[in-house]
């Protein structure tokens, strides 16, 4: 029972072996001339999709630069944070330690941002998210460190509940994946949707990426005697609970509602017509009508032979924010790389979804929020059609820092 | 007073009588054999003294005390040790660390956490002691899987000698031993104190005479005869049931 | 009254599924004592099986024939050529199986990740069981309905092939005395293999069976295999009959725990399951008969 | 037609059968005698390949079956009754027969559950009943007739005897002596001496797995030594 | 108390005969100095990545040697420690987060609740032998793992954040520095190691080993077995929460995932793949476990495929884990 020297001897050995061999792994010597960006994305599982988007929207920012910033060659070294936000932290520490990162970008879910924000903050590396749009992001957890190039759920969503609200609906049964984003879109409906005469009268929230049958919420959704459901789903979880809200037949009873995530363009193939006629808010389509989204629309088609949907319009001005903020430090990060951030900061570029301006916190501000109906188009394709238009509402506020 | 008295005692498993309406008294300090063909309701009539299975119904006192039902610690710590009929024995670890573990646990240092059990030094001489009594103190520091099945079965022994019993039940001590190692381990079992009250359960007819001056045998659950060696071997009951017709 | 006939429906819908994973893992726990914690592996392999045949053929039908054989093969092999060797040389003791098993389920994970991606899939509803049909009252989708009498039939059969007939007989006396079959000249090795083999395909077959309900994706079966090792404890460990009157016990729990005790949903049956270890260790079913 | 030569068998470390030599030939019924742990009962199972033996061979109708499985050296003609009868508690009389049966590829005699049936006329009344509600006795009838449904060269039976009221034994040395008649040779290990000898025309004692004595049950009988030594008080 | 220390060291002096041991025992410690020698140096040559590496392999290597108590030790083979691992970062958080609590008193008190949780819950499994056994602590963990998720006060299952390093300003330095933060993590490492081989070396410990070996032996000795079980349960559960605090201090944040079964799992594979009841076996298997995964991740997306071929193949063929084949082959030699 007690180890005999021997067995010490051995573990003196294998630890020695092993020390060894972790001493000679190559350190990465820092290459000088590129400036290396940490993309983060959910490559597999329920977010799979957007994050094929995203990153296929940040390459083409990029492109437009050259992949070149004031001469500087530009490195992408990916990383999956798996949704989970442990793998996150993981992935994280790599870039930091061993890819000797000069700033991260990407995440799309909201509970890999919460945990990294604050690594972000203790080890001072500018994180520039891609989605993560749970208020608190840049509410109770904002850093100097930390920007957000998308928008909050609060000012996407408040529009909807508005927009819900002024097209008579009283009632309203909400439904959502129980995590921070989940609950910050469904709370800024809720804001929007109450502050203009509605009631939410029930609140279902499903375990985020552990449901995979949504039948008994959806017959709870269904009894609740609402005149709708407002659901925030996104990727995988939304084709499977708008297809079964169509199975329980409930289309004719109580109208399943989202946004632009929950008939997303890159679920249409598996939605069919199950996404026609829908009406949801949106903050980017591809038929909007300004240079600079034709412009990035027609760069997207010419390199992926599809329009881009809105995961591809973030990941752009994710990448155009960092190309823009770089450009303007002449292709250094500042040796105080809060600066880079404040940088930032005070940018202003147009986009394809519109104007994009910062907020004290690092959070873009979105410009419009539009109202749009999925229609099959002349070509029997189906596309949006804008119906109304709406401002963006404000961020919550939150952040007790200052900076 | 007696060492063990059953009173009454019945064991069935569903509809099965194994052990009916048996009564027993083994007086302090008496070699006792229990035998009887297979599936008299030996190995039960064991299995309930020391508390591994509860009776249907009756009595087993221990030193006069109840035995408690369920609990073969307890059992154990009333006075009663018992040897088994297949070795249980810690495999992996050394005779020594057997016996240190046996004698350890009548030690107030089991409970002890944080200090080595090397640094109590009066469990290990213990330890020793078993084992020079039972001849193992050759093999102390081998691994119990490397011994010889008759060095196991004198290991089997020690380990119950560790409780310091006032009773000890063997299960079979000899059983599969070569002849040399059952007369080496009749020698010992004779050596020990004559305080000591045996229990034996043994099929080789020559160990129980070498070893015991009653027995019990056994049948059907029911006890057929309790006497000594010739009163056992002229029961014409005995000899029906166990010996055989033709073989007294 | 409606939403609860629907919530009950529901419900039983769940614990079809489940069951008819259930029944392999008991089946092979009854009967060679093996915790096959892969078998979630086995449902995923069918899954995504049956996608392949449907994507190519266009017919549910052939898919949920055909994909159950790849988990049948996958399971007789891990069976007769892995696990019954370890078990017979001596050294490994169930629980290290249940850790190979372990490391299969997770194995197989990264396989269909490493072929077929991390996207979610999906078979199409075949048309006869397209749309819903009307009953006291409420309407309920025809494919749901489709899963409840599979699972029940499934039951049914089983019981009475297992009750009635030979080779029941045969896995009977096989859980309660393997040497004396062996004895009487069944080459019980081999018969447990394609037991084994049997339970891994009705897992493949409940794969296919919950594609057009759920989605087809890689850990799918990491998931849902926990839910069935609650249904087998509480069933009684390799007990058929116990995991069927389970499985509806804890779909039932897990549905309504769902749609009236949100909070609990994700533990209730968990709670269930430490609740039934407490005051019966064996299972609510007994240990009596283990696999009839 | 069996031939058993320098059987050695181990239990883990522990060396069981050290060399044992048996033979059985043709309408012979063939006593194994000995104390409890004289490794009769592993003789048997090595036969059977239950329990492999390391060295030696065994021979049954010129062919070697010492490495077979067990289920391919019972399909060559022998049937097996163990020392725990056992007997199946979940399945019933009728189905342990036909498992018997089903299992067995030569089909002897038309009707052998039948036939099973007229020799115990207590398993008929009981066929429906499972195993595990048997007596001790129709336990026994039950696995031999469960042995004699797959028509067997030869029946291999660990101690029939055992636990059974002195009526029943009566019954069961008729019924063994019935099925020695009609042609079909016995291996018998049993700790009934009266039994056995009634029984076996050539009788082997073992004692500490070796063989110590070998020969017809007449010089047996008049063998006091050996019997004394080795075989009981 | 120290009267019997005094006795116990007068008693080793005279009655006990020294133990027959092989001359090089020197070579041997000078061998454990050096190599602590080299964890202490360790910051001063390698890159600030092998570092985190390290931090993370000695984190996962309390949290299995908890596991190897249970399973190496006493032999129960549970598939539900990560819950401890979930209850030690939880704690902390509550402690601090919630409750305001500074580290030095939220810690221990983790420690003492965790112990206190734990004790109910393994007199419940340890009713249960086996698969039952592995499954009820399965169970166990999963309804902890789904009440996390569900949990409001504790952010369901985004976790909570701003879990605290300690504070050693007084020492003037940082633990938010990965050098420093690395030499905090070795010496709580060191100190459950000791605080380990003290246990398994105690008479207590002993007991759990008579446990492993043969239970009903242990009974028939006399020994109230189930207590004994509890009490490896307790303790087991409290080494895992020490890692558990660890983890949750080196990521700044805990979530539910720290309590999945998979992480259960993965402690298991560590124990076995280092060898179960060796005392440095589950550092070792954590070793191998967290640079194989890091090495895998880095060639290929599909770890999971690589990985689970590989506990198969460490299952099926090396029982022994690392530190037992290497031990096997030597003694083959010899």
């Amino acid at each position: 029972m007690a180890m005999s020297f021997k067995g010490y001897a051995l573990i003196g050995l294998t630890g020695a072996i092993g020390l060894a061999a972790s001493a000679s792994v190559p350190t990465y010597a820092q290459e000088k001339g590129a400036i290396k960006i940490g993309l983060m994305l959910p490559y597999k599982g329920v977010y799979a999709v957007p994050a094929e988007s995203i990153d296929r929207g940040f390459q083409i920012a990029l492109e437009e630069f050259g992949n070149k910033s004031n001469g500087r060659p530009i490195e992408i070294i990916r990383a999956d944070d798996e949704l989970t936000p442990s793998v996150g932290v993981q992935r994280f520490n790599k870039f930091v330690q061993s890819d000797k990162v000069a700033l991260v970008a990407g995440v799309v879910g909201s509970n890999v941002g919460i945990a990294l924000s604050e690594l972000a903050d203790k080890n001072k590396m500018p994180m520039v998210f891609v989605n993560a749009f749970a208020d608190e992001i840049t509410g109770k957890f904002c850093s100097p460190y930390i920007a957000r190039t998308s928008f909050s759920a609060n000012g996407f969503e408040y529009a909807s509940g508005k927009y819900w609200a002024s097209k008579g609906v009283k009632t309203a049964v909400t439904m959502g994946p129980d995590y921070s984003a989940g609950r910050a879109f469904i709370g800024g409906f809720k804001r929007g949707f109450e502050d203009n005469g509605g009631k939410v009268i029930e609140e279902i929230w499903t375990p985020f990426q552990k449901t995979k049958d949504y039948s008994a919420a959806l017959t709870q959704a269904a009894n609740s005697g609402a005149q709708i459901i407002y659901a925030f789903y996104a990727g995988a979880e939304a084709i499977q609970v708008v297809k079964q809200h169509a199975d329980f037949g409930l289309r004719t009873k109580i109208p399943f509602i989202g946004d632009h995530w929950v008939y997303d363009e890159a679920l249409w193939p598996a939605l069919g017509d199950l996404a026609l006629n829908a009406q949801h808010v949106a903050t980017h389509y591809p038929s909007i009508e300004t240079e600079v989204n034709q412009k990035f629309v027609k760069a997207y088609n010419a390199k992926y032979k599809q329009d881009p949907d809105v995961s591809a319009a973030l990941g752009y001005d994710n990448g155009k924010a960092i190309m823009l903020t770089l450009e303007k430090l002449g292709g250094e990060m500042p040796q105080d790389r809060a600066k880079f951030i404040s940088t930032m900061r005070d940018l202003t570029f147009d986009s394809p979804r519109g104007k994009i301006k910062f907020n004290a916190q690092n959070s873009a501000l979105l410009e419009k929020v539009y109202v749009v109906e999925i229609v099959k188009g002349p070509d029997g394709k189906m596309q949006r059609k804008p119906l109304d238009q709406f401002p963006g509402a404000g961020d919550l506020p939150g952040c007790t820092k200052s900076f | 007073m007696s060492a063990l008295e059953i009173r009454n005692l019945r064991k069935a498993f569903g509809g099965l009588q194994v052990i009916s309406d048996l009564d027993l008294k083994v007086p302090s300090g008496q070699r006792h054999a229990v035998i009887g063909p297979n599936g008299a309701g030996k190995t039960t009539l064991f299995n309930i003294i020391t508390g591994w299975q509860p009776p249907t119904s009756g009595e087993i006192l221990i030193q006069g005390v109840p035995a408690k039902q369920g609990r073969p610690d307890l059992v154990t710590r009333g006075g009663l040790s018992r040897s088994f009929q297949k070795n249980m024995l810690l495999e992996s670890v050394t005779v020594l660390e057997n016996l240190r573990v046996a004698c350890q646990a009548f030690d107030a240092s089991r409970r002890s956490i944080f200090q080595s059990c090397r640094s109590f030094t009066d469990v290990v001489r213990k330890a020793r002691l078993a084992a020079e009594q039972m001849h193992l103190d050759t093999v102390l520091h081998r691994k119990v899987n490397e011994l010889s099945y008759g060095q196991k079965r004198q290991l089997e022994v020690a380990i119950a000698l560790c409780a310091e019993p006032k009773i000890l039940l063997m299960d079979e001590p000899a059983a599969g031993t070569s002849p040399d190692e059952r007369t080496s381990l009749i020698k010992l079992i004779n050596g020990l104190s004559p305080e000591l009250t045996i229990l034996l359960v043994e099929h080789d007819m020559d160990v129980v005479f070498a070893i015991c001056d009653i027995i019990t045998v056994l049948s059907y659950g029911r006890v057929l005869a309790t006497g000594t060696r010739d009163q056992i071997q002229s029961n014409p009951q005995v000899i029906q049931a166990y010996l055989g017709q033709r073989h007294a | 009254m409606q939403p609860f006939l629907i919530q009950l429906l529901n419900g039983v819908q769940l614990s079809m599924l489940v069951f008819l994973l259930a029944v392999g893992l008991t089946l092979i726990f009854g009967l060679m004592n093996i915790l096959n914690l892969a078998h979630g592996a086995f449902f995923t392999m069918g899954a995504y099986f049956g996608l392949v045949v449907a994507n190519n053929t266009g017919s549910f039908w052939l898919a949920l024939l055909v994909g159950p054989l790849l988990p049948f093969a996958a399971g007789f092999i891990l069976q007769f050529f892995v696990l019954q060797p370890l078990a017979q040389r001596g050294r490994s003791t169930h629980l290290d199986l249940a850790l190979l098993t372990f490391g299969l389920l997770f194995a197989t994970a990264g396989a269909v990740e490493y072929i077929f991606g991390s996207a979610f899939h999906s078979i199409v509803t075949p048309d006869v069981l397209m749309g819903r049909v009307a009953l006291l009252g409420i309407e309920y989708p025809i494919y749901r309905l489709f899963i409840i009498a599979i699972g029940i039939a499934i039951a049914v059969g089983l019981i009475l092939v297992i009750d009635r007939t030979l080779v029941g007989a045969t896995l009977r006396a096989g859980v309660d005395n393997r040497e004396m079959v062996t004895a009487l000249g069944i080459n019980i090795t081999f018969l447990f293999a394609l037991v084994f083999g049997f339970g891994s395909a009705l897992a493949g077959f409940a794969g296919v069976v919950s594609a057009p309900v759920m989605s087809i994706y890689s850990s799918m079966g990491i998931g849902i295999v926990v839910t069935t090792f609650v249904v087998v404890v509480v069933g009684g460990l390799g007990n058929l009959k116990g995991s069927f009157y389970a499985s509806l016990i804890v779909g039932m729990t897990d549905t309504f725990a769902q749609a009236y005790l949100p909070e609990a949903e994700l533990f209730a049956i968990y709670i269930l399951l430490i609740a039934v270890m407490i005051f019966r260790p064996q299972g609510l079913f007994g240990a009596v008969g283990r696999v009839a | 037609m069996l031939k058993v030569e320098h059987l050695h068998t181990y239990y883990g470390e522990s060396h069981v059968l050290q060399g044992v030599d048996l033979s059985v030939t043709t309408a012979q019924c063939v006593a194994v005698l000995g104390r409890n742990g004289a490794g009769k009962t592993t003789t048997l199972r090595s036969i059977l390949g239950l329990t492999p033996a390391r060295r030696g061979r065994v021979v049954f109708n010129e062919i070697d079956i010492t490495r077979l499985p067990t289920h391919r050296i019972v399909k060559s003609g022998i049937a097996f009754v163990p020392e725990d009868r056992g007997i199946f508690p979940t399945v019933t009389v009728e189905e342990h027969l036909a498992i018997a049966y089903g299992a067995s590829k030569r089909r002897p005699r038309r009707k052998p559950i039948e036939y099973v049936f007229e020799i115990f006329p207590r398993l008929a009344e009981r066929r429906k009943s499972l195993g595990g509600q048997l007596s001790g006795g129709e336990q026994q009838m039950l696995a031999i007739g469960r042995a004699l449904v797959a028509g067997p060269d030869l029946m291999i039976l660990d101690e029939p005897s055992e636990g059974l009221a002195p009526v029943i034994i009566e019954k069961l040395e008729a019924v063994l002596m019935d099925i020695k008649a009609s042609g079909t040779p016995l291996l018998l290990v049993e700790q009934n001496y009266h039994l056995a000898t009634q029984l076996a025309d050539y009788v082997y004692v073992l004692s500490q797995g070796r063989v110590q004595f070998a020969g017809d049950t007449k010089s047996l009988i008049a063998n006091d030594d050996i019997r004394r030594m080795y075989l009981s008080v | 108390m120290s009267a019997d220390v005094m006795l116990t060291s007068e008693r080793r002096a005279g009655a006990m005969k020294p133990l027959p041991l092989p001359a090089s025992r020197r070579a041997y410690a000078a061998l454990l100095v050096t190599i602590g020698f080299g964890l202490c140096a360790l910051p001063s040559f390698v890159s600030g990545y092998v570092m985190t590496l390290a931090v993370e392999v000695m984190i996962a290597g309390i949290f299995a040697s908890g596991i190897n108590l249970l399973t190496g030790y006493t032999g129960l083979v549970s598939l539900g420690q990560a819950m401890f691992l979930g209850f030690g970062g939880y704690g902390i958080a509550i402690g601090t987060a919630l409750l305001g609590w500074p580290l030095w008193i939220s810690a221990p008190v983790t420690l003492v609740v965790v112990a206190a949780i734990a004790a109910p819950i393994g007199a419940i499994c340890t009713r249960t032998r086996g698969v039952e056994f592995l499954l009820i602590t399965l169970a166990f963990s999963q309804m902890f793992y789904g009440a996390a998720i569900k949990l409001r006060w504790t952010n369901g299952s985004d976790g909570m954040t701003g879990i605290p390093r300690p504070d050693l300003s007084l020492l003037g330095m940082s633990a938010d520095n990965p050098t420093v933060f690395y030499y905090y993590v070795l010496v709580v490492a060191v100190l459950s190691l000791l605080m380990l081989w003290r246990i398994v070396t105690s008479p207590f410990g002993s007991v759990l080993v008579g446990i492993r070996e043969n239970e009903r032996r242990m009974m028939s000795m006399g020994y109230a077995v189930a207590n004994y079980k509890v009490g490896s349960f307790a303790l087991a559960a409290v080494i895992c929460a020490v890692a558990g605090i660890l983890q949750s201090q080196y990521t700044y944040f805990v979530n539910p995932d720290a309590m999945s079964w998979q992480m259960s799992g993965e402690g298991v594979l560590m124990v076995i793949i280092g060898g179960a009841n060796v005392i440095l076996g589950p550092f070792v298997g954590a070793a191998v476990f967290v640079v194989v995964k890091q090495a895998l991740s880095m060639i290929t997306e599909e770890y999971n495929l690589f990985f689970g071929i590989f506990f198969m193949l460490v299952v099926a063929f090396f029982r022994g884990g690392v530190l037992g084949s290497i031990s096997a082959l030597i003694g083959k030699r010899q």
